[in-house]
């Protein structure tokens, strides 16, 4: 039977794609790439996974049958870079809309002009 | 006492390369208060002690083969406590000495390059702290072992660079630019660390020696193999996805274009690490071999042929940095697709890679000339558009020489440098498919003929009024571009010596895979 | 052309549902030699009790490093891009 | 402009100090409890948000210098902790078990979590709780603080 988070995981990614191939606003762009993102992350969490184990915290610890403690740095340092490349999106968006009045990217003027 | 700060610089060089430019950068900004230039002298000075330290590297990597150091560990060689590379891993072979030795010459260069010419603009301590971390970036995805590290210095690589690119920010260009290189950088990023998520997943390790050996070739493998192609191909600015090459390369000031061609290469270091040492074993390799010679092929006619009606200097020497990138692809590409049957590798496949791979250096320094003396025309008649430009070749005497240089360098002539490499590619790619050289050889002469175009409009022709009082560019911006010549022209009198030195030992260390593994497992 | 793009859409969809299903099972980890030498030697070595700050900080520290420079450089390059939209990069 | 009515400035100035504690708990305990440099010091930058958006009217121009010299202090910080232990090698953790700063040995099983353990990773914890805070306030600090650049 299929793992229903590996399969959360596939129609995340999917869904993000799809918002990256069909739509034409940036603000919508940034959010499809935050959805694959999210999805890795998701990805990487359930990867780590061991049945009947806590968080690997041994502050007062219920057992010490623990989870994989890798995946979660992994996920840690993933959250952090997204944050990085929104932030950075999100400004160029603010400056696009600046310059260009609408945040559609059909205005833009780098379109490959061969005149 | 001085024999042990000697050899206690020399065993801790691998992480010190990666580290000096991360500190440089973070101490960048605090410059502002010692005057205007405080900066890129500070800049400068350390990107040329990151390029002593590569070199005494590559000599030392040369002379008692593969440095490895764990990050963190008690002792720098004790790299797997219990048979497991626990930590991260830096393992410094052959090429990627190679590729550190090349990005940061560039890099040193441009950096010298826009000390003048950055002048004009006020702030600009952060230009250079985002130039410094590119180095880093660069090193760090040159010498780590380990896969997720390559993928976090890649991020740092790709996140700096949309920061330069988006420099002119009062232009909505460069805006649009940036963010097209940020989605594509993003979404390759993704990619990347999704291949090594299914990794991880199946064999519960990050380090790619220790996972190259053990590998099961199980169906997820391919999948990841595919991803990571794609994602590298992506990345270093290969046909199926090269749009934001034109666009990034085109609107990032001149100096940032130069590094840009070396941020690139590291990606395609990463694609060779990635199939040899990573998927070495893998009888899928062929179908991989294939692919990477295809899109080798299509980025060269496609980057010449978009190459021709451009009317933006800099996007036609984007363009021509695509169609180079295609040759580099099409040598390691053949050397790859024999890599199982030895007859076959020793008749032309070790040829083939030596010549994609003496591409690279050539490829970085040419590149790297002609995106200087474009800037260097930009710097003096603010205009981009070939059109407007005219007769500056008697107003700029020693631009237009070393813009000569350059050109006949990318279209392979005789006494340059490009002549040596594709050379070696045209021959050893004929005996494995006739038409691939004959196709490498038209792109070649499509390549002077486009260029023949830019130095007539930007040189000769008659002056235009505007650019009558246009003086040759100061010293300081020349010094750059008469080192790129001069090492050109010394690349391409003597290619046996650069050869035997540095790139026959690079394409030893991708073929000898097992070496690699050896030193972590 | 739209059909082409959901064309591609449903074969990269398949593409991926081929992982989910190729993947061990959920719970059961396969090799898990470094993560139980990480539970083991987390403490004595590092001596954190929060074995994932040992393993951020200490086991793959340069990745942290790499990671707070992505930050760093994001914040430069937001800096950088919004004063020099400001100042209209006029030969100030 | 935006008339932000009293009740919320003096929520705000309620606001600061609990915000300001919980966040430098969260860095300081970061080898003891979940959190830790980036959960901490984006609590932090929480508090800057909010105060951007109450007290915008009353900044006379955009604070964002203190904030770069705060960012580079913090990462100059964390990697001259990693440099320190280049006697062993690079990101070397020094201080561990050595009875001294954050020294205390700690063996494996469940305890209750000892503050003085783990070396250098509270150090680390907190130069990039400095680094986090100030970097995304800064980032805040530039999309909020409009400049009105000309529109084309």
């Amino acid at each position: 039977m299929i793992d229903i988070q590996f399969l959360t995981v596939v129609i995340l990614i999917s869904v993000g794609i799809s918002t990256l191939v069909f739509k034409k606003n940036i603000i919508k762009i940034v959010m499809g790439i935050e959805i694959i993102s999210s999805s890795i992350n998701l990805f990487l969490i359930s990867l780590g996974y061991r049945e009947g184990s806590v968080a690997p915290i041994f502050t007062n610890a219920p057992s010490v049958k623990m989870v994989l403690p890798t995946p979660q740095a992994l996920t840690l340092t993933n959250i952090v870079i997204d944050l990085a490349i929104t932030a950075l999106m999100l400004s160029l968006a603010v400056l696009i809309y600046n310059y260009y009045g609408t945040l559609s990217m059909k205005k833009w003027r780098l379109v490959e002009r061969c005149s | 006492m001085e024999v042990g700060r000697e050899m206690f610089i020399i065993e801790h060089l691998p992480a010190l390369v990666i580290a000096i430019p991360l500190l440089a950068a973070f101490i960048a900004p605090l410059l502002k208060r010692f005057g205007k230039h405080a900066v890129s002298v500070w800049s400068i000075l350390n990107l040329s002690i990151v390029e002593c330290l590569v070199i005494v590297l590559g000599y030392r990597v040369i002379k008692d083969g593969i440095q490895s150091y764990a990050i963190g560990a008690s002792i720098p060689s004790l790299l797997s406590p219990n048979g497991l590379p626990v930590r991260i891993i830096l393992e410094v072979d052959a090429i990627s000495s190679f590729m550190g030795l090349t990005s940061i010459s560039i890099i040193l260069l441009a950096c010298i390059y826009s000390a003048c010419f950055m002048k004009k603009y006020k702030s600009v301590e952060r230009y250079y702290s985002l130039l410094l971390l590119m180095a880093a970036g660069i090193m760090g995805m040159a010498f780590t072992g380990d896969m997720f590290n390559m993928f976090v210095f890649l991020e740092v690589l790709s996140i700096s660079s949309a920061g330069l690119i988006a420099f002119y920010a009062y232009k909505g260009e460069a805006i649009e630019a940036a963010f097209k290189y940020l989605v594509i950088s993003s979404i390759s990023a993704l990619m990347v660390l999704f291949a090594i998520a299914l990794l991880y997943g199946q064999y519960g390790l990050l380090n790619i020696a220790a996972l190259g050996a053990a590998f099961r070739f199980t169906i997820l493998d391919k999948i990841a193999l595919a991803l990571l192609v794609s994602a590298f191909v992506m990345k270093c600015g290969a046909v199926p996805l090269h749009m934001w090459v034109a666009d990034a390369y085109g609107e990032a000031p001149a100096p940032i274009s130069a590094s840009l061609v070396v941020a690139s290469q590291i990606s395609l270091y990463a694609l060779f690490r990635i199939c040899f040492t990573l998927f070495g074993l893998l009888p899928a390799i062929q179908i991989i071999a294939w692919f990477i010679i295809l899109f080798g092929l299509a980025s060269m006619f496609v980057g010449v042929t978009m190459a021709m009606p451009q009317k933006d200097i800099k996007r036609l020497m984007a363009y021509h940095a695509i169609s180079q990138t295609g040759y580099m692809l099409l040598g390691v590409g053949v050397g790859l697709a024999v890599i199982n049957d030895i007859n076959a590798l020793n008749a032309f496949g070790i040829a083939a890679m030596e010549g994609g791979i003496f591409h690279i250096i050539n490829h970085a320094m040419y590149k790297g000339l002609l995106f200087l003396v474009a800037g260097a025309i930009i710097y003096r008649t603010g205009t981009k558009n070939l059109n407007e430009m005219g007769g500056l070749g008697n107003r700029m005497p020693i631009t237009a020489v070393l813009f000569l240089i350059g050109m006949l360098s990318i279209t392979g002539l005789p006494p340059f440098n490009g002549f040596a490499s594709k050379l070696i590619i045209y021959e050893s790619v004929f005996l494995f498919n006739p038409i691939l050289s004959v196709v490498a050889m038209i792109v070649s002469i499509l390549t002077l003929a486009s260029f023949v175009k830019v130095f007539y409009s930007a040189f000769t022709g008659q002056e235009q009024s505007k650019y009558k009082d246009v003086k040759e560019i100061p010293a300081i911006m020349l010094v750059p571009l008469l080192i790129l010549a001069f090492l050109i022209i010394l690349f391409g009198l003597f290619p046996g010596i650069i050869l035997k030195l540095l790139v026959k030992p690079a394409v030893q260390a991708l073929l000898d895979r097992a070496g690699y593994i050896g030193v972590v497992v | 052309m739209k059909m082409a793009r959901v064309v591609t859409l449903a074969l990269f969809f398949v593409f991926l549902l081929i992982t989910s299903l190729a993947m061990r099972p959920f719970g059961k980890p396969s090799n898990t030699g470094m993560d139980d030498y990480f539970i083991q030697n987390g403490q004595a070595q590092t001596g954190s009790n929060n074995i994932v700050t040992s393993v951020v900080f200490d086991y793959r520290g340069m990745d942290t490093l790499g990671e707070a420079t992505v930050l760093f450089a994001a914040a430069s390059g937001v800096l950088l891009i919004f004063q020099r939209a400001v100042t209209g990069g006029k030969h100030e | 402009m935006n008339d932000v009515s009293l009740i919320v400035k003096v929520v705000a100035y309620i606001l600061i100090v609990p915000v300001f504690i919980f966040g430098s708990y969260v860095i300081l305990h970061g080898h003891l409890s979940p959190g830790g440099g980036f959960a901490g010091g984006a609590i932090l930058a929480t508090l800057v948000a909010m105060l951007v958006i109450t007290f915008r009217d009353d900044f006379k121009e955009n604070p964002h210098e203190i904030f770069s010299i705060l960012e580079c202090i913090g990462m100059i910080f964390f990697i001259l902790l990693a440099f320190f232990g280049l006697s062993s090698s690079f990101f070397h953790n020094f201080l561990v078990n050595l009875n001294g700063l954050f020294g205390k040995p700690v063996h494996f099983g469940v305890n209750p979590g000892y503050l003085n353990t783990a070396g250098v990773i509270p150090l680390m914890n907190m130069a990039v709780g400095i680094e986090v805070f100030s970097a995304l306030s800064l980032i805040v600090l530039m999309l909020s603080m409009r400049y009105g650049g000309e529109r084309k």
